[in-house]
């Protein structure tokens, strides 16, 4: 089966590999491109370490099909710093201590980061539902949730 | 519709290290020219924090900033032989040998600073911020990067140190059982308030309290993580989880995320956590390791708390909503235990 | 909703606080790496022409393997090799092995058997992961199905169906003796003959999966000089290293192993379920060799937690005191040995919970059932029994009708108390524990309760002594005719068979003293100029001690005795703690 | 291996998949690419609909019509659809919302398929595409019930009529995790009240069969009656009526059995959960 070319924006640089025609985009931002933020956990969707933003709607990239983001922005954890200077959902995780083995804290941060941006100001509640779909195995979601809470609070916060 | 309260406790002790010994770390130490330290090891970080907590005992021990160490874990090539990161040895053990290692780097140090000052090594203490002084004279100091500056292009010493720990196996007697199983003990009481619906068999645990004895704690918010996290956990296993939902009929297993049941962000109960600090004789700084024993008594402690509330006994885990429910319909209804207690005390 | 706080004040005499970093709650080294996802786990690395192994499992809980065809799996696009049990060098292996502990039972893949439902048979290795997947449906294995038992009592029976041949009986086989691991303090007879009120009830816990975010798997890619890269997710670096070498048959510095940085294990990840049948891959074929497995797979073959199942017996009197336990517990270790052998040895260690009881006894069986091998999990050896313990020290207080904390701290073991496996106790916070916990709580206690101290009141008349013990020869191997026999002899009072455990050794330091707790010492005196800040400056630490107690001033605490220095250097040797290895 | 058509229409999506049996539609890929990724799925062509009309949305007017491609993020961005907000809400989390749509939610296997059961409550039709022909419209039931043997066709929308009053209108999920987990069962209701006494009622549950379900005999027993004690405890009666649960991993049939009259008490009662 042939491949398929695909092109797309990659944290803000236009980025192109070829794809097998059912590649999942999660495959293809670590293995085409080297991307190693985005983690793979389930290929089921049922755990949302692969969580990445398309055009700033958060999605599961293990169930995303590749050729589907052709043109699209595709954001993931690996470019949320702006150079030295950490995102202030990233300064909030490492105040509260919101990361043991690390493994699910690239897709918590992307789902913190989609909810922050359309709403700078969550409740707890809409914090928990903007990470019901990411599972810690190690926190017990206390301080991820504690940290969200802060870094809403933070100035920047809403930066993309 | 009724909703029925009730409170449960237990308390536990668990056992630090491999059972029976015999389960050696060892522990590689080297300083750079400029006086950074580099902690060679092949122990596991989990998300436990056995690179931190290595890097905070060789930093004290060391006797410089922490800034100034770094673990690199684990690349068999250059780190030494280590059994792993299992059976809450890690601290314990490993925490050992770095201790070791690092007091024969430290022994380095201060001859090599004790030859640029012109002073007896003996007669020298570290300040813990990157400076060697004679003991009671601060002003007659040198830096531990000049002292390893001139170590290694003057003097021609090697800043380094190895280090093992082991715990001699121990047998085990056939007819008695007797053996030498565990030199180290943390402990744990902890107290569940748990709310039951009685038509349906929810249980929704409300709050707890706990007070944990840890040894030596050597970093409170490491140690907060691990209580906390293994806390969700122990509701986790005394409620949700298992693999094999009819066991032992092996069918209906859970083949993801959704299937296996685990509380969500929106199940957390609010706990609060004592920590007391008993230092193990044989610990490093008496640290023993709080990773296992968390999630221990909120099982039982649960279990206790749903008789409290409604009489059933589930002896059985998890302590499913079915299982509530078949004990409330053999039972006739619910039972209520006494009350324990008020309000508690933290918010 | 999460608090923390620290009671400095219990157990300050015991403690010199004087210290620069322990304990600090500064930031972890790993933490700047996980925000920024540039923390690396084993499958963050790239491989030029990287192939992916995946199994083939059984589908049968128990079956005979009549024959194997992977013809078809061979010529499909993409493949690159297909493995069989015959291409595993050393396709035999337990992982205890390593330290001398147990017979060889379990197989690489799979050969004439299979004795689990997942159980690996072949492995194929392709281009891609879909090429894999694809060929793996195109193996065929004939299998006859036989019967399977799946209760951990039901399989000890005579003719039960036999799960692994290597120990026909369905048990482990302890000391080469019996069929359980004992432990005998006392005489639980007497004790429960003497008691007031005697209760026994069953507990049972099901298996549990770690879970882990990041499931099981390896990378192996051929390096130079004729060794292989490992990039491994293992709790114990040199243990899959070990396990590997011995499976693979090479010398251990021809595996070059990389790890230490893991998606979560909870000791899912110390049975090295990916690393040979990777490295195998990468030898065979010359290519590095993805081999991870996918959720489904580590959700039901990743090996759980075993079930447990446990019997409590009691002797009590009416003041509360408990005069005799026994517990009777088994293991479900699945088809294979894995690590439950350890776990039954550290149960008994354990028993009987953190309480000081006159007469002990306990039983704990290995038992094999045709389900997936189980392994270590946090509190392994423990959790389970921790479950039924102190469920059934609510039932006591129930029955002694006393309030649930007092009959704790009535019983809770305290310095210098004998336990069963006949050391004394040191060290001991259990009552301190109950007590904090009770007053945070709110929850009332008598005064004579509040007044208790581990401290006070251990070891005091027999409670220091090794009573007088009754042995017996119930459960010999092959025999379980034998479960039910008489005492055989009686153990005179302060016996004791094995030595006691040696000195840590603390090899390497230049002086050659033992003495982890001898450490620097900081100059009282502070300079005035605040420290510079560490590289990552953490929130203030919301610790404080609780403000209903006052610290008393932190007297300088004077070092520990030290220890004599220790003359081993490397003369430890491994022995065999149990039983055989026959390799 | 697996093939990829892109199709720019829906009539050109509906020619494949009714020429090449083979040929499955990806939609948001929650259901297709798991079985890509877990290797049940190796051979055929998956098809993919880029037609606008595919995720159009018609909410403005007393009939509502909604394009397959419609995902459940859609739906809670749309505040004329306010009423389905639970159980938009209800499926996966905000990624899973972001992918999964409508049309995919028709096919989800018990326990899933909780906005399917919503749509039920609400009387919805299906509209479904065969070859390069027009569409039809058949009953959601309908479909449901024929859904097992498949070769219905592309479905291209849903369609049903906006409640005339949304307060009449109620959703509940029953999970044992929050804020997201499978269904142990869900409940939709539609009771429009008539000078007091509710007329005409659909009630439709989740997880309670191998599709969702009408409650037929909670809707005779409500039908024309009051929303009282009496007819409450009469709908739980009549519960059961025609329920076929599973056991599965997250509950056994015993049950499912013995809270849905529970819940379903509780929801027409107006007391939570």
């Amino acid at each position: 089966m042939a491949k398929l070319p695909l092109q797309f924006r990659l944290n803000g640089s236009d980025r192109a590999t070829f794809v097998d025609p059912a590649s999942n985009l999660l495959d293809t931002l670590r293995r085409g491109l080297g991307d190693f933020g985005p983690k793979y956990g389930c290929g089921q969707g049922t755990c949302g370490v692969c969580t990445v933003l398309v055009d700033g709607e958060p999605q599961l990239a293990c169930l995303t099909l590749a050729v589907s983001c052709e043109g699209r922005q595709i954001e993931t954890t690996s470019g949320m710093a702006d150079g030295p200077n950490l995102h202030p959902l990233q300064d909030a995780f490492m105040d509260h201590f919101a990361a043991q083995c690390g493994f699910c804290t690239p897709g918590m941060l992307t789902a913190a980061r989609a909810l922050l941006a359309k709403n700078p100001q969550p409740s707890r509640e809409e914090v928990v539902e903007a990470i019901s779909g990411n599972i810690c195995r190690c926190t017990g979601y206390e301080p991820i949730i504690a940290a969200i809470l802060a870094a809403a609070n933070a100035p920047g916060a809403r930066r993309a | 519709m009724a909703r029925h309260e009730g409170r449960g406790m237990a308390s536990v002790n668990y056992p630090i290290g491999m059972n029976l010994g015999g389960d050696p770390s060892q522990a590689l130490i080297h300083s750079n020219p400029d006086g950074k330290f580099t902690v060679a090891l092949s122990a596991i970080d989990l998300g436990q924090g056995m690179k931190q907590v290595s890097r905070q005992i060789a930093a004290e021990t060391l006797g410089v900033p922490i800034e100034d160490v770094y673990v690199d874990t684990a690349d068999s090539d250059t780190g030494p032989h280590d059994m792993g990161s299992f059976a809450s040895r890690g601290t314990h053990r490993m925490g050992n040998a770095i201790i070791v290692a690092a007091r024969e780097a430290r022994g380095v140090l201060l001859e090599a600073a004790a030859e640029e000052l012109e002073v007896n090594a003996a007669d020298l203490v570290t300040d813990g911020r990157g400076n060697i002084h004679v003991r009671g004279a601060p002003s007659r100091s040198i830096t531990v990067k000049a002292t390893a500056q001139a170590a290694q292009f003057k003097q021609g010493k090697t800043i380094a140190g190895r280090g093992i720990f082991l715990i001699p196996l121990s047998a085990v007697d056939a007819e008695t059982g007797e053996m030498n199983p565990n030199t180290a003990f943390a402990h744990a009481c902890l107290v569940a308030d748990v709310c039951v619906d009685d038509e349906t068999g929810e249980v929704e645990v409300l709050r707890m309290t706990s007070a944990y004895e840890l040894g030596r704690v050597i970093n409170p918010r490491m140690v907060e993580q691990q209580l906390v996290g293994g806390a969700w956990m122990g509701i986790s296993h005394a409620l949700y989880e298992t693999p094999e939902p009819y066991y032992p009929n092996p069918e209906h297993g859970p083949r993801d995320f959704n299937e296996y049941l685990m509380p969500g962000p929106g199940d957390i109960a609010p706990y609060h956590v004592t920590v007391l600090e008993r230092p193990a004789p044989d610990g490093p700084f008496g640290g023993k390791g709080p990773g296992e024993m968390c999630a221990n008594p909120v099982l039982p402690a649960i279990a206790n708390a749903v008789y409290n509330a409604v009489g059933v006994r589930v002896d059985e885990l998890p302590i499913t909503p079915e299982k509530i429910l078949r004990g409330l319909k053999a039972n006739g209804g619910v039972k209520p235990g006494p009350r324990r207690g008020g309000p508690v005390n933290w918010r | 909703m999460a608090t923390m706080e620290m009671r400095k004040d219990l157990f300050a005499d015991e403690r010199d606080d004087n210290l620069n970093v322990i304990g600090k709650g500064v930031q972890r080294q790993d933490m700047p790496g996980h925000v920024t996802a540039r923390t690396r786990f084993f499958d963050d690395h790239a491989f030029d022409g990287m192939l992916h192994l995946k199994v083939v499992r059984s589908p049968h809980h128990h079956a005979r393997i009549r024959a194997i065809d992977t013809s078809a799996a061979e010529r499909a696009p993409g493949v690159k090799r297909v493995l069989r049990g015959a291409d595993v060098p050393v396709n035999k292996n337990t992982l205890l092995s390593l330290i001398n502990f147990g017979k060889d039972d379990e197989p690489s893949l799979a050969v004439s058997k299979v004795s689990y439902k997942g159980e690996p048979v072949v492995a194929i290795l392709a281009d891609s992961e879909a090429q894999a997947l694809a060929a793996c449906k195109l193996v065929r294995i004939d299998y006859d199905p036989l019967p399977a038992v799946f209760d951990v009592e039901e399989t000890l029976k005579p003719g039960a169906p036999v799960v692994n041949e290597t120990y026909p009986g369905n048990y482990f086989e302890y000391h080469e003796r019996f069929d359980h691991q004992k432990l005998r303090f006392g005489d639980v007879e007497r004790g429960f003959a003497g008691a007031d009120i005697v209760m026994e009830h069953r507990y049972q816990m099901s298996p549990i999966e770690h879970a882990p975010t990041e499931t099981n798997g390896s990378i192996a890619a051929p390096e130079q000089n004729g060794r292989y890269l490992v990039h491994s997710c293992a709790q114990g670096l040199f243990f899959a290293l070990g396990t590997t070498a011995k499976i693979v048959d090479v010398e251990s510095n021809q595996l070059h192993f990389i790890g230490g940085t893991v998606g979560g294990g909870f000791g899912g990840k110390v049975d090295s379920l990916t690393e040979p049948l990777a490295v195998l891959g990468a030898m065979l074929t010359g290519r590095p060799v993805r081999f991870v497995l996918d959720r489904e797979e580590e959700m039901l073959y990743g090996s759980p937690r075993g079930a447990e199942r446990i019997y409590i017996k009691d002797g009590l009197m009416r003041d509360g005191r408990i005069v005799a336990r026994h517990i009777r517990s088994y293991f479900d270790a699945g088809a294979y040995t894995r690590l439950s052998s350890y776990a039954a040895i550290k149960c008994t260690a354990h028993v009987p919970g953190p309480y000081w009881i006159p007469n002990v006894a306990s039983d704990i069986y290995v038992s094999y059932t045709n389900r997936c091998p189980s392994t270590a999990m946090r509190g392994f050896g423990v959790t389970a029994v921790d479950f039924a313990l102190e469920v059934q020290m609510d039932r006591l207080a129930e029955a002694a009708n006393m309030d649930p904390m007092e009959l704790r701290i009535l019983n809770a073991y305290r310095d210098g108390d004998m336990k069963p496996h006949r050391r004394a106790a040191k060290n001991t916070a259990l009552v301190e524990c109950v007590q904090v916990a009770a007053e945070k709580a709110n929850w009332p206690l008598s005064e004579q309760a509040k007044r208790a101290s581990s401290l006070i009141g251990g070891g005091a008349g027999e409670r220091s002594q090794i009573p007088a013990t009754q042995l017996d020869a119930r459960g010999q191997i092959g025999r379980p005719d034998s479960r039910n026999g008489p005492v055989t002899q009686v153990l005179p009072a302060g016996t004791s068979r094995i030595a006691p455990s040696k000195q840590p050794v603390m090899e390497g330091a230049r002086d050659g003293r033992a003495t982890p707790t001898q450490v620097p010492r900081y100059e009282p005196q502070r300079p005035a100029a605040p420290p510079p800040p560490p590289a990552y400056q953490p929130a203030p630490p919301p610790y404080q001690p609780a403000s209903s107690y006052s610290p008393p001033p932190a007297p300088p605490a004077p070092p520990p005795p030290v220890a004599p220095a220790q003359p081993q250097h490397g003369a430890v040797r491994f022995s065999s703690v149990f039983g055989t290895r026959r390799r | 291996m697996l093939d990829l058509r892109t199709c720019t229409s829906l009539s050109e999506a509906a020619g494949i998949l009714s020429g090449d049996r083979q040929a499955l539609l990806i939609g948001g890929g929650t259901l297709v690419m798991r079985d890509v990724n877990e290797g049940r799925l190796t051979e055929g062509t998956l098809v993919r609909v880029t037609d606008p009309a595919f995720r159009q949305m018609s909410t403005g007017g007393a009939r509502i019509e909604l394009g397959a491609g419609v995902t459940m993020a859609m739906v809670l961005a749309n505040r004329e659809l306010a009423f389905l907000h639970a159980a938009a809400r209800a499926i996966g989390g905000p990624a899973v919302r972001t992918m999964a749509t409508i049309g995919g939610n028709l096919f989800a296997a018990a326990p899933y398929g909780d906005f399917t059961v919503a749509l039920l409550a609400l009387d919805a039709q299906v509209v479904l595409q065969s070859g390069y022909g027009s569409g039809r419209a058949v009953p959601l039931e309908d479909f449901l019930s024929a859904r097992e043997r498949g070769g219905q066709g592309l479905v291209t929308a849903v369609q049903f009529a906006r409640p005339q009053n949304p307060a009449e209108f109620h959703f509940r999920k029953i999970s044992r995790v929050k804020p997201k987990g499978i269904s142990l069962l869900s409940i939709a209701t539609h009771l429009p009240l008539s000078g007091g006494r509710v007329a005409q009622p659909r009630v439709a549950y989740g997880a309670m069969a191998p599709t969702p379900i009408r409650a037929r005999g909670v809707e005779r027993a409500l039908d024309g009656k009051p929303l009282d004690q009496s007819a409450i405890q009469a709908a739980k009666q009549a519960a059961l009526e025609g329920c076929r649960p599973a056991t599965d991993a997250i509950a056994s049939e015993w049950y499912r059995r013995e809270i849905l009259p529970v819940h379903l008490g509780r929801l027409l009662a107006g007391e939570p959960r």
